[in-house]
């Protein structure tokens, strides 16, 4: 039996338990005494009781069984050839798999040969590797008959212990039996490990770099890296070890934060006043249409947007500027200026789809309440709906900031990759997601400073922007207003 | 309860008897009707309202009062789907006029809503929020003085002096409609609507709004919608009596109260009615 | 009703007007409205801009130069030994390629036996006429020595030509194209044997290194596998955590964690998403290389923030007052979010899903480290199979060397576009559904 | 696992490309093998991850491997490594298509580029501003280079084909070392490039160079000879030293920047793998590499004939690293 | 204080005693306490619920009426920072006890709410839903039934049966809020908490409630929070009386609006309290 019927089963067990349940509770209720829980929790109840178990059973036993019938294989494979490979039992699994695709009297008898065998796995489009040999054969039949052994035994004990669960289940159905409880308690404990998810999403974030940001701080002093102002990486490959480049932070931080900063004067304001105007303004047909157009621009890929700016808005603010400054352009073509811009737009709908929402769910209440006051609208927009909504306000916006902060092709394209220092808006700067991307995925020795030092940089900005969260919560919290 | 009502009702209407009447015409409707959507929820309603008066709105609930009362400002602006026809003035002016400032209007026609609606902000905001908007302070010290005042005039200073800024949805239901009067007190409107203002009102709140209603009428125009009618009978001049969205009778509140024209009238005030 | 003498009373004098800088007041109405309108029309002109441009570059892409040429299966060509009984290979090892040429040749009614001349027809049609014509041939043997009307792709530098995308006044060693060639193409233009066609082959095609043979359909269905599972995965833990955080969990460090945690998330850049795919994915948990599968959930864990944070904030806009009244019921909290506050919170819900799988779609940093940044010819059957997705596609022909993908990448564009719109519609009409003011 | 797993370098993605989909089409038993791009480093990364069924057969660069990540794949099972040198890359200038002839030299570029250059024997921030302040036989534009960044293997050759060798010829090394600078320090100060924006660093593909060039009509890019082949029609190339680069300059070594390309096989793959020893072959045969094939077509420079005999040889022996 | 309250507890006893019949003791306060972080608003506060009797809360407006009323069904536990002292029984089980469960608490200690509160959605939907989460009913015909049933007695059916399927927030204010009776209605709890529910009523459909109110005190213990001093009388068989967070009397309702014991009682009662 295959994973997947047995889980079939499983389930057809669980929703007879579900109903079987139920009409027991159903049955019992008397009147007399008050049900605690519905029919159709106690179904429930014996539903999970059913599943979940025999589920959880079923995973560790194919897990499992897959392990020992791997062991049994490799065992065997060693006993052949008393060597030990890596990949032999992996030809041995492919051969049994092809084996298993032949038809009837082959897939349990084949061919002793490989030679003999070869044209016939050919013929159902299995090819198999060049090593394969012949005294694989018997191993694979073997390994396959097991498999199909533990599939069975795997298969009818989950079955069992369904049939058990659901048993058990049923037998607890009782008028004062807190079914809607248990029900709850186990989507309650969904719930929490859903936002657990987060937190492991963190915890492995943070470990798939620890190590080799750990590496890269042994080649590299930390204090040059926190506090260097020069970004220069050089070559590991021109003879010279790591330390010869400069890994200063300092001018990446810094570009970071600028474009991010231009990003949202842009995209909050704009976004900010497209919700107000979508949410209290337009009629419902505007809104319905400008609302997924504006949305359409959180979609148009980036790189897009980076061609955007690189051929066409970067060369046409130099021009305008060389036109307004009569002769050499002050803003180059790639600047701050034009990355922030171009990054402004595309994060537009992420305020105002988000604020529309949140503005639309302060109740009408607040708005009658001003504008009975003889409050314009505006100033009831201003005064009661913004301030009444800003907790979520302030959640799209850090949320837009964190878009900014993580993009690079925009940046790259735009902005461009080299790491200066400067306040000059109109000047190139980089950012440490563009040098994280271009460090991991250049021609780079794999292991030199120059590459681990993305590491770095993924868990300095990691942290940058916790300390920035945290801070962010805290103002959040301050003013949090909280409407009827 | 009719026999306890009747009487209560009667002293209310001797103590007015004496009363002056010395009428000016603030605000008059003019076959008045709302739809909402499909939906007539007012019918040809005529009405004066007088200047300096306490107009009171009866009638079962449902009958339009509130729809009514919101026609006056405009409010009904808001309501998706809400037409209004016919004519309202202010000062003979029409206010569905094009020249017509919404605005100032509201400024002018303040309001008092059925259920509290406090911003989601501090008591003293709550308060300073018109004066605020409307230029009305022109330091620091006037709009503490208006905040002050109002929240006098609307009884809950005692309440609340102390923790002015403390969020004004903290507070209980009646404190929040008194926070409510308070707000719509401190802009100083000409005419003040007020959609059951002490619904929420324990007796003395109550008496304490009727107090200041009384108060008000020297310098300013009310109309109150209000399902008692010892209150109807307590605070005002004019009552004007709703049914399934027509005004069935407007009068003088002595009159209103123990001769009626209307048959319906009379049962409802009798609480015969249904 | 209203007495009629009243009707004569005076009307009272209006008193001094207060001054409420009303002025002053609707000048400021008037600019904050302006600024909203200005806001929108910023968005939408920028839109009008990218799409514009996208669309003028990639219209062209949907239409592909096809030559509809009479080809005879000669044997003579294909299998001059006749050995094809006793060894099939032979049918696969045949040269195609002058089968092509030859009909070519008679139809342009080139002198055969002039060197010169027949060397200019090289790169005049595709290269994968061979193998268009192998596969016709093995699929269906009877076709030997016969002469069948095949259409067959134009090579990409015919294409271009034909729809006037090569500059012709360059000096003819600059070009691909020679004169020549373009001569012979509107020869047959004029004849119509050479005409545009729809390009179904954009759809349908996996990856290329032909311009004219490469298309999106490997892509597509990574993308619609990864979409797929980034909609459950993404969208049931995201809202599932929202709920937990913001109904059920205690406001404790622990939630303040979470919380910050979440935020912390939404500014990873993606490419470190890509790190944590392969170490965990790949390396830790041994799942395939360049599947659809890793990269399905790798894009949901970046997903994930967006979708929490947007749910979030739907979720606390719902007002008290109508988790009380479900509370007040009898309702469970469970009940009462499931009932009540999540339906309440739905269009805000599908905001935050579709600017996530919005990005999701658009992704290519995080999918550069788990593999499927690749060249992939094979659509992968399950999720389990290497495969590619519709930015990476655009990523690869935005950096190709050939003019003749850039039009392709402009087409792809367009394409991703439509399944973003398409998403949009479904969240339009379920937004409607679901939204209420109260 | 039926599908052969390529990993790397961008540059001999192209090529790697072509030969996988015509192995695909000529051997219709295998699938058509699946090649990730990602950077030379990134692909050495994954090569060096270990053996075995989920691990990478290839990995493509556009540099040899270096000696440390021997090592470590070493130490992480992957002992026998077999070196592929396929053909050469040559690196190219080039300009807009409407600008007029360029002919460049190492000297030129070390004085239009260099941060610090050598003017009377001492070492000064670069003051050039102008091609034609360099030499005067160059147009007068504004200096504006756009070069590999630093990620792409081809700034090293570019660091070390031009500005190095200029900077010998203009007398830099004797003015560093005058400076009080060792030999290192003197050839670092050499391939130091200036960082006021005159030169640009491009961390992307070529096609992000052409489009700068698009939209700086007097900018010299540095492109691959392949790129540049399939954009005759909008770029001009630059001769260096007198030399045009072609794919006959470039083999016979006249032209002097070029870089040699490679893949790397995992022996222990070979029997492992259905197809992988078949591929390697078919990228091997003359019908693929060789001077008539598909990817000289697309502007590889083939290895001389007895060079790409001996890369068949050593594959077939079964030479390791 | 808590002499005075445990005389009258035992006097309670005692009456029951002698009444031998009718008077049970549906639930018990015993020292309630109620914090709202650091503000106190409840004040040990004793008081004895007598099943199918009517017992009113009165005290003038922000004593603590509601917050009492809303922790006899814990709905206080939905408050952040809000912490419930002393012990509240229900049939003698301790209704804080860990062993409660609060959800079946609710669907036998129904409450209607001050401010009406109904779902955003269909008239129907709001007054089935308690049946149908409850699962009272079997079938579709059932559910009609009590939805029918629950809008007839809460004197609601005949405006809304022909726009059952209308939204519920497009009612007017009181008939939201007999929606919102005639939803809690439908579950049939065993007690009923009633916060004001006919503030926002007029007087016909108050007193149709009040009707309700003495039909239901024959199966049910009803709890009403009021404003109305002749509400309170006519309802009530019991009347407590709430101050500043101190219950300040609690008795038969003849009894506190004739001969209070406490002066304050009879202030408050007279109006004269302030
Ligand atoms: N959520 C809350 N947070 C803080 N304080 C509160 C809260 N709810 C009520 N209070 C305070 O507790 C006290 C008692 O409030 P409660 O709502 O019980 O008054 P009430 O007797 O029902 O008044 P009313 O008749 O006006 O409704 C008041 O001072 C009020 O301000
Ligand atoms: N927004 C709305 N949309 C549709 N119908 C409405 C709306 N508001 C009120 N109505 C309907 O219009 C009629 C009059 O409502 P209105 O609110 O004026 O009644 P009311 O006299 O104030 O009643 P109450 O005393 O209960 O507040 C009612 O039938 C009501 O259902
Ligand atoms: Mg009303
Ligand atoms: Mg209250």
């Amino acid at each position: 039996m295959s994973g997947l019927t047995a889980f079939l089963f499983v389930l057809v067990v669980g929703l007879i338990a579900f109903f079987a349940g139920a009409a027991r509770a159903r049955a019992l209720d008397d009147g007399k005494i008050k049900a605690h829980s519905r029919p159709q929790y106690h179904g429930a109840w014996a539903m999970l009781l059913a599943v979940l178990p025999a589920l959880g059973f079923l995973i560790v036993w194919s897990f499992g069984s897959g392990a020992y019938l791997n062991k049994q294989i490799d065992e065997r494979v060693i006993a052949q050839t008393s060597e030990k490979s890596a990949v032999s039992d992996t030809l041995v699994r492919s051969l049994a798999d092809g084996i298993k695709r032949l038809d009837a009297p082959a897939n349990t008898n084949p061919p002793a040969t490989m030679s003999e065998l070869m044209p016939l796995l050919a013929g159902k489009g299995v090819t198999l590797a060049p090593d394969t040999q012949d005294y694989m054969i018997p191993i694979a039949l073997d390994a396959n008959s097991m498999a199909s052994r533990f599939g069975w035994l795997g298969g009818l004990g989950a079955l069992a212990l369904a049939v058990l669960g659901a048993l058990y289940g049923i037998r607890q159905v009782a008028v004062r039996e807190r079914a809607r409880h248990k029900v709850e308690r186990v989507m309650l404990g969904t719930l929490f490990s859903a936002s657990t998810i987060a937190i492991l999403t963190t915890v492995g974030i943070v470990l798939s770099m620890l190590f080799q940001t750990i590496a890269f701080f042994s080649e590299v002093s930390p204090w040059s890296f926190f506090f260097g102002t020069v970004w220069d990486p050089r070559f590991a490959a021109a003879g010279s070890g790591g330390s010869q480049g400069q890994f200063g932070l300092i001018p990446l931080l810094a570009g970071t934060l600028y474009i991010a900063l231009v990003a949202l004067l842009v995209a909050v304001p704009v976004g900010l006043m497209s919700a107000v105007y979508m949410a209290e303004y337009a009629s419902r047909n505007v809104r319905s249409i400008v609302k997924p157009a504006l949305e359409l621009l959180a979609g148009i890929p980036t790189i897009v947007y980076g061609i955007f700016a690189l051929v066409t808005l970067g060369p046409w603010l130099r021009d305008i500027s060389a036109v307004l400054a009569g002769g050499s352009p002050f803003i180059q073509a790639q600047s701050i200026l034009t990355a922030g811009l171009v990054m402004g737009v595309m994060l537009i709908p992420v305020v105002s789809s988000l604020s529309d929402d949140i503005i639309t769910a302060v109740p009408q209440a607040m708005r009658d309440g001003s504008l009975g006051l003889g409050a314009t609208r505006s100033e009831t927009i201003r005064r009661v709906i913004l301030p009444a909504a800003l907790p979520g306000i302030v959640g799209a916006i850090l949320l837009t900031a964190s878009r900014a902060i993580g993009e690079t092709m925009i940046v790259v394209l735009a902005a461009g990759v080299a790491a200066n220092l400067t306040a000059n808006p109109f000047e190139a700067m980089t950012t440490i997601t563009v040098k994280i991307v271009n460090q991991l995925t250049g021609d780079l020795e794999f292991n030199s400073p120059q590459t681990l030092v993305a590491f770095a940089l993924g868990i300095t900005l990691f942290f940058v922007t916790l300390v920035m969260n945290i801070a962010a919560l805290a103002i959040v919290r301050k003013y949090r207003e909280q409407y009827e | 309860m009719n026999v306890m009502n009747e009487q209560k009702i009667e002293e209310a209407v001797k103590a007015r008897m004496t009363a002056g009447t010395n009428e000016v015409i603030k605000m008059r409707g003019d076959k008045v009707t709302v739809h909402y959507g499909e939906k007539q929820a007012l019918f040809d309603v005529d009405i004066l309202i007088r200047e300096n008066q306490v107009t009171a709105l009866i009638g079962p609930s449902g009958c339009g009062k509130s729809t009514f009362l919101r026609s006056l400002n405009r409010m009904n602006d808001t309501i998706a789907g809400c037409r209004v026809g016919g004519k309202i003035t202010l000062d003979n002016e029409d206010i569905y006029d094009r020249a017509i400032d919404v605005v100032e209007l509201r400024a002018r026609v303040g309001m008092v809503f059925q259920k509290p609606n406090p911003f989601p902000k501090s008591i003293y905001e709550n308060v300073a929020y018109g004066p605020r908007i409307h230029g009305l302070t022109r330091s620091k010290a006037d709009l503490d003085e208006v905040v002050e005042k109002s929240l006098q005039k609307a009884a809950l200073w005692n309440e609340v002096k102390d923790r002015l800024h403390d969020a004004g949805t903290g507070l209980s239901g009646g404190q929040q409609q008194r926070l409510c009067i308070a707000r719509a007190i401190a802009v100083s409107p000409e005419v003040i609507l007020m959609d059951e203002p002490c619904s929420a009102l324990d007796p003395i709140a109550t008496a304490r709004v009727e107090e200041l209603i009384d108060e008000l009428k020297q310098n300013y125009t009310i109309v109150i919608v209000t399902h008692s009618m010892q209150q109807a009978a307590r605070v005002s001049q004019r009552t004007a009596m709703f049914h399934l969205g027509y005004l069935v009778e407007e009068g003088p509140t002595e009159k209103m109260f123990t001769n009626p024209d209307e048959k319906r009238t009379q049962d409802y005030i009798t609480g015969r009615f249904g | 009703m209203t007495d009629i003498t009243a009707s004569s009373l005076p009307v009272a004098a209006p008193p001094a007007r207060r001054d409420i800088g009303l002025k002053k007041r609707y000048a400021a109405e008037a600019r904050f409205r302006m600024y909203g309108i200005a806001a929108i029309t910023f968005g939408l002109v920028f839109l009008a801009i990218m799409l514009g441009t996208i669309i003028s570059k990639g219209h062209t892409a949907f239409w592909q130069t096809t030559v509809t040429l009479p080809v005879t299966f000669d044997p003579t060509l294909i299998d001059p030994q006749n050995k094809r009984e006793s060894d099939p290979s032979v049918l696969i090892k045949a040269n195609y390629d002058k089968l092509a040429q030859q009909a070519l040749i008679s139809k342009l009614g080139i002198d055969a036996k002039s060197k010169p001349e027949v060397a200019k027809l090289k790169g005049f049609l595709s290269d994968s006429a061979r193998i268009q014509l192998r596969d016709m041939l093995v699929a269906n043997p009877a076709l030997m020595g016969q002469t069948v009307t095949v259409p067959i792709l134009a090579s990409a530098n015919i294409d271009s030509a034909f729809k006037g995308q090569v500059d012709l006044t360059v000096p003819e060693a600059r070009r691909k194209v020679k004169d020549q060639q373009i001569t012979w193409m509107n020869q047959l233009a004029a004849e119509g044997t050479l005409a545009e066609k729809f390009n179904t082959g954009l759809f349908t095609y996996g990856a290329s290194s032909r311009p004219e043979t490469s298309g999106v359909g490997v892509a597509i269905v990574g993308s619609l596998y990864m979409m797929a599972i980034v909609l459950v995965l993404a969208l049931l833990v995201g809202v599932a955590a929202s709920i937990y955080l913001e109904e059920f969990a205690a406001k404790n460090r622990l939630t303040d964690l979470i919380e910050v945690n979440i935020n912390n998330l939404a500014a990873v850049p993606s490419i470190v998403f890509g790190l944590l795919g392969l170490a965990v994915f790949i390396n830790f948990l041994g799942m395939p290389r360049s599947a659809a599968i890793v990269g399905g959930i790798t894009l949901s864990l970046m997903t994930l923030p967006t979708i929490i944070i947007a749910t979030r904030a739907a979720l606390a806009a719902v007002p008290p007052s109508i988790r009380q009244a479900a509370l007040g019921l009898g309702a469970s909290k469970m009940q009462m979010v499931f009932h009540h506050v999540l339906p309440l919170a739905m269009p805000g819900i599908l905001t935050g899903t579709i600017i996530g799988l919005a990005r999701a779609l658009g992704e290519t940093a995080p999918l550069l480290l788990i593999g499927m940044v690749a060249f992939v010819a094979n659509y992968p059957a399950t999720p389990f199979d290497p495969a590619t997705a519709l930015p990476v596609q655009i990523y690869m022909w935005a950096n190709e060397a050939e003019r003749a993908f850039v039009e392709r990448m402009s087409g792809a564009i367009i394409i991703l576009l439509v399944f973003l719109m398409a998403m949009n519609l479904t969240a339009i009409v379920l937004r409607r559904k679901f939204e209420r003011r109260w | 696992r039926d599908q052969i797993q390529v990993a790397g370098s961008s540059t001999v993605l192209p090529y790697a490309k072509i030969v996988a989909e015509r192995f695909g089409e000529t051997f219709t038993n295998f699938k058509t093998p699946v090649v990730e791009s990602g950077g030379s480093g990134a692909g050495i990364k994954e090569f060096c991850k270990g053996a075995g069924e989920d691990t990478i057969d290839i990995a493509n660069a556009s540099r040899a491997m270096k000696d440390s990540e021997v090592e470590s794949c070493k130490k992480a099972g992957v002992t026998d490594i077999q070196e592929v040198r396929f053909g050469y890359d040559g690196i190219v200038f080039a300009t807009d298509a409407a600008g007029p002839d360029w002919q460049l030299t190492p000297v030129d570029v070390y004085k239009a580029l260099a941060a610090k250059i050598a003017v009377d024997g001492k070492l000064v921030d670069n003051p050039n501003t102008k091609w034609s302040q360099v030499n005067s036989a160059l147009p007068d534009w504004d200096i504006a280079a756009y070069i590999p960044g630093e990620k792409h293997g081809t700034r090293e050759v570019f660091e070390e084909k031009m500005l190095i060798a200029g900077c010998k010829e203009a007398g830099g090394i004797e003015a560093a070392t005058a400076s009080g600078l060792d030999e290192k320090g003197a050839e670092a100060a050499c391939k130091a490039v200036r960082k006021d924006g005159k030169a640009v660093d491009i961390d992307g593909d070529y096609t992000e160079t052409l489009a700068r060039i698009d939209s700086n009509k007097q900018g010299v890019g540095v492109f691959g000879l392949s790129f540049y082949e399939n954009n005759a029609d909008k770029l001009k190339v630059a001769t260096v030293s007198g030399v045009t680069p072609s794919v006959e300059t470039v083999a016979s070594g006249e032209y002097p920047v070029s870089r040699p390309l490679f893949f790397y096989v995992k022996k222990a793959h070979l029997g492992i793998v259905p197809g992988l020893k078949e591929y390697v072959e078919f990228f091997l045969d003359d019908q693929m590499v060789g001077p008539e094939g598909p990817l000289a077509e697309y502007g590889l420079v083939p290895a001389p004939d007895a060079e790409r005999q001996e890369q068949r040889d050593a594959f077939t022996g079964g030479k390791t690293m």
